[in-house]
């Protein structure tokens, strides 16, 4: 039992650390900022969730004590990192609009205009009565 | 390397880009300045209590190596006191460059006519 | 009812919270985070204007799965591709994606839901709200990835917020 | 096993924070820099997960709680500071 | 434990709960709050003036905060010098607050009357807390609570100055913390009896350190009293606060002198090893440059409130010659000179409040301007402060100085502390004779602008007449004041009993 | 208590004219006359005693620690010179009473004159010579008022200036003397020292003492060369001069030489310079009043050559030169007053002093002309005044005195001195009277009333009855009075007119010729002495004291430039330099304690450190980098925290870290965005030293200290304490909330004043200069417009209750586990700052139901109450109580007094911390508000 537990653990924790390594090499080597925000997901998600559960496991076998509020550290997560990313993003949109010289267009070129009237929320501010204008209500 | 010497390196480090940056003569670099030079004294005050490796001052029956608890304390203090003040030092100065017109941390108070290269 | 629970979900939800950080189950640890349960969503109603009615049945366990899965397997995909695939080779996509959802939640989940999948992130609402910008690390047939969100996600998202 | 594993954990988590902070100060564009603090918060939380299991204790816990809920705050404010400015409008 | 027994605490808790009071109330009536800040500072004096009579049986009181004995907890001590310095700071806060609801100085920004309370709470809390943190601590709420009102009123002349001692003091607040930590990391303690009894125990390896802790625990005070060359940050400070509230900072300086006093002959006295004494070789040539600058400053000055500053700086400089020494008898003199100069320094701010406000456009610049309301009344009170300030007699600043040439004789370096006080009370009696009849004298030439402000009540002048008075009184009373300074710097300069009242008489 | 009532009439008087400020000038003269008058009776009461040796005394303790006591007596010398004082004072009072104009301020005039009078008293009256310099200084204080009376005049305020900075710097050097004679003598009590000539002469200080006590007589008797400040004093009103600067107040220093005769004089140093100094001021004043043509010039340098006369004679060290000099004390004082107020009375008259616009007054002014010429007589020594008899007293001493080896060098000297006294005399008194009729610029000058006229008679009567019946006015007075200067029995006085024909007659006699004959041909005479250079002492002064005030002004405005990076650079190098002299002398040597191995995780982060605090430095100018760099130092310090077994530490700086971004970037937002350059590369290295030097010497420090062993120390009783005494187990929220409870009460009491001073700070930013700048500011920055993104908003709605939620566990856990209500605060506060981030200022704002200032208030009171509360208990302030409680279903719970004033302290950071963001968030905002109200345009 405990071996495979060992086993279990130590496979989760390589898993996991692997993952976030792989997510920070990927920041170095994509090509661009929009290439490279698809890294940290990969740290975030799974990387971070098989520490988690790691930690969890490791704690519930080897102190027999039971924690699972590590979960929560990955509910947390899970509700910020696509809003990070959605305004990282958003910043490049931004920049690369407005010509920022250190902002290179993502290798998919720039982004296609929205088939409907209007422009995306970064260049036009939602009108009103609509869903993405909610905030301002 | 010890663990010791990191932290005396840091501590260096950070007192001296602290002392730097004090030293230059727009209040934003000045308050930078401030923040490193206050992560560097609490550094120091927490290295007065010696570096214990994972051995929280949480009291349990029967444990002996702990982390010295005072200097945590202190240094807690002192870090909502540079919090208070350090808040006080950006809004300060940012509003004597709104009446002013300058952030420049010398001269008097005249407004200074300069074209900001910027 | 009502007036004493405005939000059962969410009252739930931090409850279940508040028992984890806890992370023991006692009598007066569910009494005091029951306590928490209820009055917070009472303080916070202000600040959560039209709070939407969502479904906690089978349709939200079955999307929770479902994301989970994608989660998964979209990570060693994108692990693949960080790994072996050089620069030249991606296929990096931008694509707009119609939304038929009208809450602002629920645009705000299927947009996060396809953040959480690696290997897709979203970007951009279209002012009109109608819209979703979605940047794609590697996509051969961006039709088909459009369609598979809209399938996999939408649709079941459409009937969490009934 | 653990113990090897663990550490070999940490160490890749470090390597990752390496590669982070290279980002970070390469740029180019402020959005990378943005992506690279990000990723360094997220590397953080992990490596204090790590740290708390070498150390035995679960008392980082809220360390790390804090860290998941608080990291992306300073995120969004350099975000929103690089597109409108003021932070708080 | 009786009320009585809980008096040391009053001095801080009155304050704390006055400053939050005034200010809550502040927001709804402001006649109301006005008059609690007042019964708030009548207590306080009320409560200083107690202790002060409590010490008279020369026993030194403990007060353990949360019944933690010391050295575990912190301490309150309460002997004669602590309970004198609650009683200077209490009469003059009064007579400044005064002043400033007698002139509306309080209504010209925020928060007037919370700050006030809130400084007062600092520097009582510095005079009496045994425990070195805890002395950080209360350094740092009065200076925050100075900073308040040093920007009381605002202008950009004023939030710049504001900048500089800002930033200036929280370097200085790193200092300490440094000096505390070096401290607390060689004895592991913070109670400065029992870091007194503690650094006095130390090996020969650890002088080194002992007296880089000791210099700059003393840089930091320096700072704090303006000591030269550090003191650079302070006539413009003064000069840009508003004068009333400056008066008030005329203890500010004094509290750096008193911090010294208080801890370099118990921590760092006769047998702290290589940090014994420490302050003492430099300190000396440090007070007379501080002398000779403040009165050259008084001399030079091109305002009112500058020259008060540099007077200020004087004083600190003549007083810190006779502290410098650590002799009872030096220690004894320096203390009357304290006070004195305490009160003369704001009653010069007061003055030049009174003058400024009546001098319309002209302000306080040392000019001559054309002939204004209460010419007289101010000038004559602008000279007796001056003699006040500068030491001659009648004044106590003359009593003063003859204490400290009397009690210096025969020390190191009497004759430099002579030839400064003399040749230094020239200069200032130069400075303040060519500036006061420029000012209350000299009549501008026809054809300027007339004075443009409007006809005032003379309500501003009972505040400084008020110190003045006090003044007089500390003349008067000199030989019971004198008795007293004795006793307090006798107990001073006895860091044992300190030690076993605090620590207990067990150790 | 006589004596305390003539010390006190005086001062009295002061009060009582303050008071009757605006009352009719009868008043005031009756006032002040009544003072003097009052005075001068009981003197008169006591000279009885006085001379027969009972000695009036009285001692009131004052400064006995010092040895200042209030001790006055009343020996002869002290009645001669008191009577002169108030005799004169009574006199000069009824001729202000004539001789001021309408509408000048006679209170003030009369209480300055009051003033002056009882400090002069004082000086007479003093047995203890720090009591004296009391009195001393307090004249040189009221001559500064009396001279500067006219204070329109440039000259009134510049001589007034001047008289006060000789005088008073004099004062100060016979402070220094008479303190060392105290020292010298073992005593501050004038009887004492007097008897200790031996001891003092002996003394080591004694040349010291000397010349310091001189220095003091020197100036205030205008004795060269510090005389010029004397002549300037003229601008005075004539009464002050009558006074002050001829009867008494310049007396003073000869009073203090003939006080300290007797534990002084008699060396070759008191001889030495006393004589010389009085010879030569003698002669100098003489010669130069001699050619002046103002009156109260003549008169004014006439009296330093009387002054110096009289020091002279003191020199001499015998018993009949100190009788000489008393007497001609008494009878200068009568003759001078008398010629002031004559000059007084011809300027009041003919509005001019100018001698050569003046003539041959005898015959319109017969009554003035008459005691004119009788004191001008007296100045002149001619027989039978009194000035006769003490000159040839005089010259009869000079006769016998050797200077330096020589016999005949004083006689000679003196003989001429009285030569040009008798010279500048007559031709005051022949020039003024007689002669062609010139009368200035009144074409009938007349005689004045009796107000003007009768205080001058009775001066000049006096001096002529002092001529006339010398041993009946004076003998006994002169005798007691020079026993009591020379401490030895009354000397066989005999002063009369005749004392047959002897050396001094026939100088005498000869010096008068010769006056007469050198005034018989002035013309060309005056012609030569135009050519002898005479240095304008004023001018000379002025120029002084400008180049001084100059030069100090550039040296001092210099040093003090308003320049933070100077304050800074010095208070650096001053720690630096002072913990290098300690470790140069000391040595600080590593410890011996064993260290601890860095993880190679260790050493990543200390890299991550390093470069980024390489890359704040780097970056100073960009500043939104610096502050992203600034960002990963900080999460490298809270790794680091978590480390090193402080995760409170840890948690705090997470908090702490993202509040402080938020703040930074709201001001950034503000502020210019990427300004020039300031300091030049030297600058720079400069201040590079400093760091690296600052930074490498707080890092030995801390290497030092770690590798240090531990202690034993306090904590180790807070750890043990911590759960039975405290009731947690979280040592570090323990000992911020119950052993150190005290700190935590200040330092949330510094937040709650940082949350105070910010909202002073910018509630009012919106106004003025500063909402003006704020208004036209605009953004070099294009900015995107989408101010609420709509993920983003809906995150934080849902994140708002889960915080909260988290921040009051945290809140609840703190004792035990890390946290508490620090942490819990930040965390509510980020909370509700993301709503304000999102969802914008006024949305969030509406729905916050609570106030800053409520939150600072009542956090302050609820720690202060919590403290107050054990007080009822009779426990200390702060005294924390805990307690385990069971309750049915919930199981057992701790309850602790701590946690309420850990809700004090959530309170006040929330307070404060929202206080700092919201207002700094809205102050664009609000001005812009601020503009529409202003402009309904």
């Amino acid at each position: 039992m405990s071996v495979i537990a060992d086993v279990v653990i130590a496979a989760l924790l390589l898993l996991g650390a692997g993952f976030a390594l792989i997510g920070s090499w990927g920041l170095v080597r994509l090509p661009s900022t929009m290439e490279r925000l698809h890294g940290p997901t990969k740290a975030t998600t799974l990387g971070l969730g098989a520490l988690l559960l790691a930690s969890v496991a490791y704690f519930q076998t080897r102190l027999g004590i039971w924690t699972a509020h590590e979960l929560l550290i990955s509910l947390f997560l899970f509700i910020t990192a696509p809003i990070s990313a959605n305004m990282i993003a958003k910043v490049h949109l931004h920049r690369v609009r407005i010509g920022a010289i250190s902002e290179p267009d993502s290798i998919a070129g720039p982004p296609p205009r929205p088939d409907g009237e209007g422009d995306w929320a970064t260049f036009e501010a939602p009108r009103r009565d609509n869903p993405a204008s909610t905030a301002n209500s | 390397m010890s663990l010791e010497f990191l932290v005396a390196s840091a501590i260096a480090v950070l007192v001296a880009g602290g002392i730097y940056l004090a030293l230059r003569g727009r209040t934003f670099q000045v308050v930078l300045g401030l923040t490193l030079l206050s992560y560097a004294v609490n550094l120091f005050l927490f290295a007065i209590g010696r570096l214990i490796v994972d051995r929280p001052p949480l009291y349990a029956k029967g444990v002996v190596t702990h982390a010295d608890p005072l200097p945590q304390a202190l240094v807690l203090t002192a870090i909502v006191i540079t919090f208070g003040m350090t808040a006080l030092t950006v809004i300060l100065s940012l509003r004597s460059f709104l009446e002013s017109g300058s952030d420049q941390v010398d001269g008097d108070a005249e407004p200074v006519v300069r074209e900001d290269a910027a | 009812m009502n007036r004493l629970l405005p939000h059962p979900a969410l009252s739930a939800m931090l409850l279940i919270v508040w028992l984890l950080m806890a992370n023991s189950i006692t009598v007066g640890g569910i009494v005091l985070g029951g306590v928490f349960a209820l009055v917070l969503p009472k303080f916070t109603q202000p600040f959560w204007p039209d709070r939407p009615r969502m479904r906690f049945g089978r349709a939200f366990l079955g999307y929770l799965g479902i994301v989970l899965l994608d989660i998964i397997v979209a990570n060693f995909q994108v692990a693949w591709l960080i790994l072996f695939r050089r620069n030249g080779d991606l296929r990096a996509r931008w694509l707009v994606v119609p939304i038929d959802l009208t809450t602002p939640e629920a645009i705000t989940m299927l947009a996060g839901t396809i953040s959480l999948t690696p290997g897709t992130v979203s970007s951009d609402v279209s002012a009109d709200g109608r819209y979703l910008l979605v940047h794609a690390l590697d996509v051969d047939d961006a039709e088909a990835e459009i369609a598979r969100i809209k399938t996999r996600y939408e649709t079941r998202l459409q009937r969490v917020f009934a | 096993m653990i113990g090897i594993a663990l550490h070999i954990a940490a160490g890749c988590i470090a390597l990752a924070l390496l590669l982070n902070g290279w980002r970070l100060w390469r740029g180019p564009a402020l959005g990378d820099r943005i992506v690279a603090l990000d990723t360094m918060v997220i590397n953080a939380i992990a490596l204090i997960v790590l740290i708390g299991m070498i150390g035995g204790n679960d008392t980082y816990f809220e360390a790390a709680l804090l860290l998941a809920m608080v990291g992306f705050v300073s995120t969004i404010a350099y975000c929103k500071f690089i597109l409108r400015g003021d932070i708080v409008e | 434990m009786t009320l009585v027994d809980h008096l040391p605490v009053a001095p801080i808790v009155l304050p704390a709960v006055m400053a939050p009071v005034t200010m809550l109330v502040m927001r709804r009536r402001r006649i109301v709050s006005v008059a609690l800040s007042f019964g708030g500072g009548v207590a306080m004096l009320v409560a200083a003036l107690a202790l002060f009579a409590m010490v008279q049986d020369d026993a030194i009181r403990c007060y353990a905060l949360g019944a933690w004995a010391a050295p575990f907890g912190i301490v309150l001590v309460v002997d004669r010098l602590a309970a004198a310095m609650l009683v200077l700071a209490a009469v003059l806060a009064l007579v400044v607050l005064g002043h400033a609801v007698a002139t509306g100085a309080d209504r010209k920004g925020w928060h007037f009357h919370p700050m006030f309370h809130f400084q007062l709470l600092g520097l009582n809390g510095a005079f009496l807390t045994g425990d070195l943190f805890n002395l950080f601590v209360f350094f740092e709420v009065l200076l925050i609570a100075s900073y308040g009102l040093m920007l009381h009123g605002q202008g950009a002349l004023r939030l710049k100055a504001g900048v500089a001692y800002v930033v200036v003091n929280i370097v200085g607040s790193a200092l300490f913390l440094i000096a505390m930590g070096l401290f607390y990391g060689l004895t592991a303690t913070l109670n400065m009896a029992d870091l007194a009894v503690r650094v006095a125990a130390l090996g020969p390896a650890d002088q080194g350190l002992l007296r880089v802790a000791g210099l700059l625990l003393v840089t930091v005070f320096a700072l704090k009293a303006a000591v030269v060359p550090i003191h650079l940050w302070m006539p413009r400070t003064y000069a840009a606060t508003m004068p009333v509230v400056a008066a008030l900072f005329a203890i500010m300086t004094k509290v750096g002198v008193y911090a010294m006093i208080r801890t370099v002959p118990l921590i760092l006295g006769a047998r702290a090893g290589a940090a014994a004494w420490v302050p003492a070789p430099y300190l000396l040539p440090a007070a007379i440059a501080g002398a000779v600058l403040g009165f050259v400053g008084v001399l030079v000055a091109r305002g009112m409130r500058e020259q008060a500053a540099f007077a200020v700086l004087a004083s600190t400089g003549t007083l810190l010659m006779a502290v410098a020494t650590w002799r009872e008898a030096t220690l004894a003199a320096a203390l009357y000179y304290l006070v004195q100069a305490t009160l003369a320094g704001a009653a010069l701010f007061l003055v030049a409040d009174a003058t400024m406000r009546r001098r319309g456009q002209y302000a306080d610049a040392i000019v001559p301007s054309p002939r204004f309301a209460g010419q007289d009344a101010t000038g004559l009170l602008y000279l007796i402060a001056a003699v006040a300030a500068v030491g001659l007699p009648p004044l106590a600043g003359f009593v003063g100085k003859l204490l400290i040439l009397d009690a210096s004789y025969d020390a190191p370096g009497w004759p430099a502390i002579w030839a400064t006080i003399l040749a230094s009370t020239l200069i200032g009696v130069v400075g303040f004779s060519r500036s006061g009849s420029t000012l209350f004298w000299k009549a501008a030439p026809p054809g300027t602008d007339p004075v443009a402000a409007p006809a005032r009540s003379r309500a501003d002048l009972a505040a400084p007449l008020a110190l003045l008075a006090l003044l007089a009184l500390l003349t008067v009373a000199g030989g019971w004041v004198t008795v007293q300074a004795r006793a307090a710097a006798r107990q001073v300069m006895a860091p044992d009993r300190y030690v076993a009242a605090v620590l207990g008489h067990g150790r | 208590m006589i004596l305390l009532f003539l010390l006190l009439a005086p001062f009295v008087a002061v009060v009582a004219l303050m008071a009757t400020r605006d009352a009719s000038r009868r008043l005031h003269v009756t006032i002040a006359a009544a003072a003097s008058a009052g005075g001068l009776a009981a003197l008169l009461s006591q000279a009885g005693a006085a001379l027969s040796g009972r000695m009036p005394m009285v001692t009131i303790a004052w400064l006995p620690t010092l040895g200042l006591d209030l001790a006055l007596w009343l020996d002869p010398l002290a009645l001669l010179f008191a009577g002169l004082i108030l005799g004169i004072g009574l006199l000069v009072v009824v001729y202000a009473h004539g001789y001021l104009k309408p509408g000048e301020p006679t209170a003030r005039f009369l209480s300055f004159l009051m003033l002056f009078q009882g400090a002069m008293v004082g000086i007479a009256l003093s047995r203890n010579v720090l009591l004296m310099l009391v009195f001393w200084e307090m004249t040189s204080l009221a001559s500064f008022l009396l001279i500067g009376f006219w204070r329109d005049k440039a000259e009134a305020r510049q001589g007034a200036r001047m008289a006060l900075t000789v005088t008073g710097g004099g004062g100060l050097a016979l402070i220094a003397g008479m303190v060392l004679l105290g020292k010298a003598a073992g005593s501050y009590d004038l009887a004492t020292i007097l008897t200790r000539a031996d001891a003092v002469q002996a003394s080591p200080l004694y040349p010291a003492i000397l010349i310091l006590v001189l220095a003091g007589a020197f100036t205030k008797s205008a004795q060269f060369p510090f005389h010029f400040w004397l002549p300037h004093a003229m601008a005075a009103p004539t009464p002050v001069s009558a006074y002050l600067h001829s009867a008494t107040m310049v007396k003073a220093g000869v009073f203090l030489l003939a006080r300290l005769w007797p534990v002084l004089a008699g060396t070759e140093w008191w001889f030495g310079i006393v004589t010389v100094a009085g010879l030569a001021t003698m002669l100098f004043g003489a010669g130069v009043a001699l050619f002046r043509h103002d009156l109260k010039a003549i008169l004014a340098y006439s009296t330093i050559s009387q002054l110096g006369l009289m020091v002279m004679l003191l020199g001499f060290g015998t018993g009949a030169a100190v009788s000489a000099a008393v007497f001609h004390i008494v009878n200068h004082a009568a003759f001078k007053a008398a010629l002031f107020m004559h000059a007084g009375i011809v300027d009041h008259e003919t509005g001019t002093r100018d001698l050569r616009r003046l003539g041959g007054l005898a015959a319109i002014m017969p009554l003035t002309a008459t005691l004119g010429v009788l004191a001008a007589a007296a100045m002149a020594g001619l027989p039978p005044l009194g000035g006769f008899i003490s000159k040839e007293m005089m010259l009869e001493e000079s006769a016998h005195t050797l200077l330096a080896g020589q016999a005949l060098l004083v006689p000679m000297l003196a003989t001429l001195a009285a030569l040009l006294s008798a010279a500048y005399s007559l031709r005051y008194a022949v020039a003024l009277h007689f002669g062609e009729r010139r009368t200035g610029d009144v074409a009938a000058p007349h005689d004045p009333g009796v107000l003007l006229l009768a205080p001058p008679a009775m001066l000049a009567m006096l001096a002529l009855g002092l001529g006339l019946l010398p041993m009946t006015l004076a003998g006994p007075l002169v005798a007691a009075a020079s026993a009591a200067v020379t401490g030895g029995a009354a000397p066989d006085l005999h002063l009369a007119l005749w004392h047959g024909i002897n050396p001094a007659l026939l100088m005498s006699a000869g010096a008068v010729a010769a006056a007469v004959l050198l005034l018989a041909c002035y013309r060309p005479v005056a012609a030569l002495a135009a050519r002898v250079p005479a240095p304008d002492a004023k001018r000379l002064f002025d120029a002084a004291i400008a180049r001084l005030v100059a030069t100090l002004r550039r040296l001092s405005g210099a040093l003090h430039v308003a320049s933070l990076q100077r304050y800074l650079a010095v208070l650096f190098a001053v720690a630096l330099t002072l913990g290098i002299e300690a470790a140069v002398r000391h040595g600080i040597a590593a410890g011996d304690r064993p260290t601890t191995s860095a993880s190679p995780v260790a050493i990543v982060a200390w890299f991550a450190l390093v470069a980024a605090t390489v890359a704040v430095v780097a970056a100073d100018r960009r500043r939104y980098l610096a502050l992203i760099f600034i960002s990963v130092i900080g999460l490298v310090m809270a790794l680091a925290f978590i480390h090193l077994s402080a995760p409170d530490l840890a948690l705090t700086q997470i908090a702490v870290e993202v509040v402080t971004i938020l703040l930074m970037l709201l001001a950034l937002h503000l502020l210019p965005g990427r300004p020039p350059r300031l300091s030049a590369p030297p600058r720079r290295l400069h201040d590079g030293a400093i760091a690296a030097a600052g930074g490498l010497g707080v890092g030995w420090l801390a290497w030092a200290m770690m590798t240090r062993p531990e202690r034993p120390g306090i904590s180790r009783f807070h750890w043990d304490n911590s759960y039975s005494g405290g009731g947690g187990t979280n040592v570090v929220n323990v000992t911020l909330v119950d052993f150190r409870a005290f700190d935590t009460l200040g330092e949330i009491i510094v937040l709650g004043i940082a949350g105070l001073a910010i909202y002073a700070l910018l509630e009012p930013a919106a106004r003025g200069v500063a909402g003006r700048r704020l208004r036209e500011w605009r953004s070099n920055d294009r900015h995107s417009p989408e101010r609420h993104p709509m993920m983003f908003v809906m995150a934080t709605r849902l994140l708002l209750p889960l915080a909260l939620l988290v921040g009051s566990y945290v809140f609840l856990r703190g004792h035990n586990q890390p946290g508490g209500g620090f942490i819990a605060a930040l965390i509510f506060s980020i909370a509700i700052l993301l709503q304000y981030l999102a969802s914008g200022f006024d949305w969030t704002d509406q729905r916050r139901k609570f106030g800053e200032h409520a939150l600072i208030g009542a956090g302050v009171l609820i720690a202060a109450a919590t403290g107050l509360g054990s007080l009822v208990f009779g426990a200390p302030f702060l005294s924390s109580s805990f307690g385990y409680f069971h309750l049915p279903l919930i199981g057992e719970f701790e309850l602790a007094t701590a946690m309420l004033f850990d809700l004090g302290v959530a309170c006040v950071v929330m307070g404060a911390v929202l206080m700092a963001l919201a207002q700094l968030a809205q102050i664009a905002q609000r001005a812009a508000k601020a503009e529409a109200a202003e402009e309904p345009s």
